[in-house]
């Protein structure tokens, strides 16, 4: 029998994301967020991570805030909802709480660097950032002559995350995972990076996820561990789970405004927190129940009989 | 003149940038702005227009409510495909997207854009970034630029070419490998905008109630004006109420805000 | 509304399988091979097609015999089962009914010649057939040294084919697809070729489709024209709705051996049949009945709530 | 000596082939005799082991019923994955396959291997072609070469490479930009061959009945012999009955099949 690799988010953090990692998050774009994952790894102190993904909404803020940051590979860094987001703004105009490296990529040519990396080739060539600051000032991105045309191009270099922390809808104890919704760039950071860590809202029987093989879009055999643990991506959206909690985003912007303000914060939200379960206590039983999903919306099965 | 004043300057940009979408184009589909003038296009101007969400949602009717950002539950309802992003991006890098949308805290008289780093004084002021712009600027078949229109926005040169536009005019867009599109217009607070075949920033019209001087004094470099400047048509009944209907609250529009005037 | 793109194969090959067009066909492999409109084809005597596809199991097999086939690109040509296919190699060894040029793909460049296509890039790099005389002899894939490492690479150039023609289990009347199973290089090919004709199992209504977005693998907005034509790929098999006729196979090998037995074969199963349905009536209502599933396998729904 | 005369030859090398896959590898699977070898080696040695195939179906368990092509609808049943071949293929270009398996018209003495056109006289014959098989070749850790031993099967030369091995020897495939692999082992239907470090064809065993001579002289080329040639282990009672559990008509096997002897 396959063994189960779930492990509790704390041993997946104090395991697999080391000082210094490269870690791929916010792959979905703006939903499924791996909040709680990013709270664990500031619990834990961790130091000189390279951040990876193309939009990050605010959980690039919070880490950069809280100080586990040296490096970030992105293509928007900021707050989806009002703008800028204070935490990123300060590391890279005023160095607090430390200095941060910000390697400028495109959504396009973020996806294709780990595109690149899941397909297990040195780089993928584009149409995308001619003639752009993007090109002139991000060393992964080369010019280059096509050999097969009589065309510029740019070749975008494979990136291999050290590690991708990626939330999913339900899988079974050995990784397999069934997710859907807005991917992002999701799948390709599952193939590329050396270490993949799920976090399920649901632990599901095997047979429940091979009675639809199509949608295992992450395979067992890719994933090192497995954390269950239901509303990990809290404030963002996860389809047919929970709805985005618009108001966490306009608080946040008000209220870490300051370095001060942002201390306040991080001590109450993550220094404060024990867990995730912890968090959710904190949050309150009427907001959870304002975000529950209302409405069921079943896709009709497909069959695979034969 | 029946709707004067009765109207919000962002219901009238949301107008004037439906109506550059085409019926059957292939849309990529932003946030704020070009999300409702996508709504109100599919409603009047284009039923058959497809939109694409950089996600990697597509979808062929607006979404059943108001969503705050491309990744919100409703955006899945009713979605003609969801799933990743290099399948928008895919079709994009083919040029089968007609028509993308484009914000930025900069632009030039060459419609190069800067979402990324602005000067203020000495200092460098960090912005979020290119996010999808920069490919859209890049493969789009046509752009169009939303702005709001102020003097330290409408630069002679901006400080980071996010997103590239003509470049420094002529051919410059060619000689950089590029294959098509550039900028067709700027939709901006105080009119509409578009290029010279050698790629300069020209007036098209001017929002009703605002005069030339007035367009040029917020603007930091020299802008072609006509003898006679054509007035931006305003938002008709039909389009305000679509507008309105998609987005009561005036989350994205401000139309029902205490505070009038933008 | 969306206007309906419902037409029959007939009008469907008229109108867009033209002399000298390039077309992708036997994309899913050995799954949902698109045999009743290969049979169309030959009864519009087309000429000088170019066949694409990574594997074709017979389906080359019987338009080459017939002598609609000027060149064919692919990886592998012949019967999957039995081996060799004799009408391949009376047109390459023999110019029996008419020379063919062959040009040879691995399945990964085939893949990666279609993917190019799709992305909308010149080529795309690979590890894999370098020191093979694939790599000699096929114009298409060429070495190259990598711009962003000391690295050989091969680049494989993009194929645009003009026609994709793809069976599907169920889509809607403007072309939005669900599919499911082994889709080979289909859903690449879709997305590179510049028309596309789908051959559903079942229409459904739109809402059956949109229950399900993730499933939707291609757009209604690429596809050209659907054609409504069940067990359209018999002899192979349609996951979820018929298994594979193997005994079709073997006797197929026998029947065809020599080019008078194949010209028989001809007019008894192609010349000698006016659409699907005379077909499905000639192969008879036991043959039906024994093809077809036995026992429904649903996957389990997901829930797109809000 | 039980078991001797009541197993076929493919079946002693389905259970050479299953014996080469160790628990936890991604094993590349093909149709025919590696088909078994997957089902014998997860039933057997390699409980772990997951199963790529190049039409877009990853496994971790056997189907549950005999297939005759990969696309046959019961190797849907229970898998892991089902979907693109690019997919598997990528896995593979990744570095991440531990062994594959090939099969050719042609092999010779370094390991290259022709499935794509042959010479009969003045003749040319034409094969299939690669399918995966060239990228197998040049992407899988590990590749086994599964081929019926005759003389103008095991050639000095092969007609076309389709699937390189050792090229020429030596450093051939490093030179060549190959970043990995190349053959492990030739189970053919008389021996087990291996390769010396220059990449030359060696006897690793010889299967039970036959001498040094005979597979020497159904070969076309010299054959490194050591003094004292092992004997390819017999397929157990165990191994042969999850074989013909899985196939019990022999379709793939012949082993119950009224000719005998292969």
């Amino acid at each position: 029998m396959p063994v189960s690799k779930l492990i509790s988010m704390n041993e997946a953090i104090e395991r697999y994301v080391l000082n210094g990692s490269s870690v791929a998050m916010s792959t979905f774009m703006e939903q499924m967020i791996i909040y709680s994952a990013a709270h664990e790894i500031i619990r834990q102190r961790r130091k000189n991570l390279t951040l990876i993904g193309p939009i990050s909404d605010l959980l690039f803020d919070q880490m950069i805030g809280a100080g586990c940051v040296s490096e970030v590979k992105a293509a928007w860094v900021g707050n989806v909802m009002m703008g800028s987001a204070y935490q990123f703004r300060r590391a890279v105009e005023e160095a607090v709480p430390n200095k941060i490296k910000m390697t400028d990529y495109s959504n396009l040519t973020m996806a294709l660097a780990l595109h690149a990396g899941a397909l297990g080739v040195p780089f993928l060539p584009t149409l995308s950032t001619l003639g752009s600051d993007l090109l002139k000032e991000n060393e992964s991105l080369k010019e280059f002559d096509s050999p097969v045309s009589d065309e510029k191009l740019v070749a975008v270099e494979a990136i291999i995350p050290d590690v991708a922390i990626l939330p999913v809808q339900r899988c079974d104890e050995t990784g397999n995972a069934h997710l859907w919704g807005s991917l992002g760039v999701s799948i390709d950071a599952a193939k590329a990076s050396k270490i993949v860590i799920l976090v399920a809202e649901e632990i599901v029987p095997p047979e429940l996820i091979s009675s639809d093989p199509g949608r295992t879009l992450i395979q067992g055999f890719q994933v090192s561990a497995v954390v269950h643990e239901p509303w990990a991506c809290h404030p963002s959206p996860m389809q047919g789970y929970y709805n985005r909690d618009d108001s966490y985003f306009s608080e946040y912007h008000k209220e870490t405004k300051t370095r001060d303000d942002f201390e306040n914060w991080l001590g109450k939200w993550v220094y404060g927190v024990e867990n995730r379960e912890h968090y959710m206590s904190l949050l309150g039983e009427e907001k959870i129940k304002s975000l529950k999903i209302k409405k069921s919306a079943l896709s009709v099965p497909v069959d695979y009989g034969i | 003149m029946a709707v004067e004043k009765k109207y919000r300057l962002r219901e009238l940009m949301i107008c004037a940038a439906a109506r550059e979408i085409s019926d059957g184009d292939i849309v990529f589909v932003g946030m704020r702005l070009p999300l409702i003038a996508f709504v109100l296009a599919k409603k009047v101007y284009a039923p058959n227009a497809v939109g694409l969400f950089e996600n990697g949602i597509i979808r062929s009717t607006p979404s059943p409510s108001l969503i705050y950002t491309m990744g919100d539950t409703p955006n899945l309802i009713g979605a003609t495909h969801t799933g990743e992003m290099l399948t928008v991006m895919a079709y994009l890098q083919q040029g089968k997207v007609s028509v993308g949308f484009l914000g930025g805290a900069e632009v030039d008289r060459y419609g190069n854009l800067n979402s990324t780093t602005v000067k203020s004084g000495d200092n460098e002021i960090r912005l979020p970034g290119s996010g999808g712009a920069c490919d859209i600027a890049s493969l789009a078949k046509k752009v169009l630029i939303i702005m709001s229109h102020e003097k330290d926005r409408f630069v002679k040169k901006v400080n980071y070419i996010t997103s590239p536009g003509y470049g420094d005019g002529g051919e410059w867009r060619k000689s950089a490998g590029l294959r098509r599109g550039g900028p067709a217009a700027v939709i901006s607070t105080k009119g509409i905008f578009d290029f010279s075949p050698d790629g300069l920033m020209q007036v098209r019209s001017i929002h009703p109630g605002l005069t030339a001087n007035e367009v040029q004094d917020a603007t930091g470099f020299d802008l072609p004006m006509p003898n006679e400047v054509a007035e931006t048509q305003p938002p008709s009944e039909e389009e305000l109420k679509v507008i309105r209907e998609y987005d009561p609250a005036g989350f994205w529009t401000g139309w029902n805000s205490k505070k009038r005037g933008d």
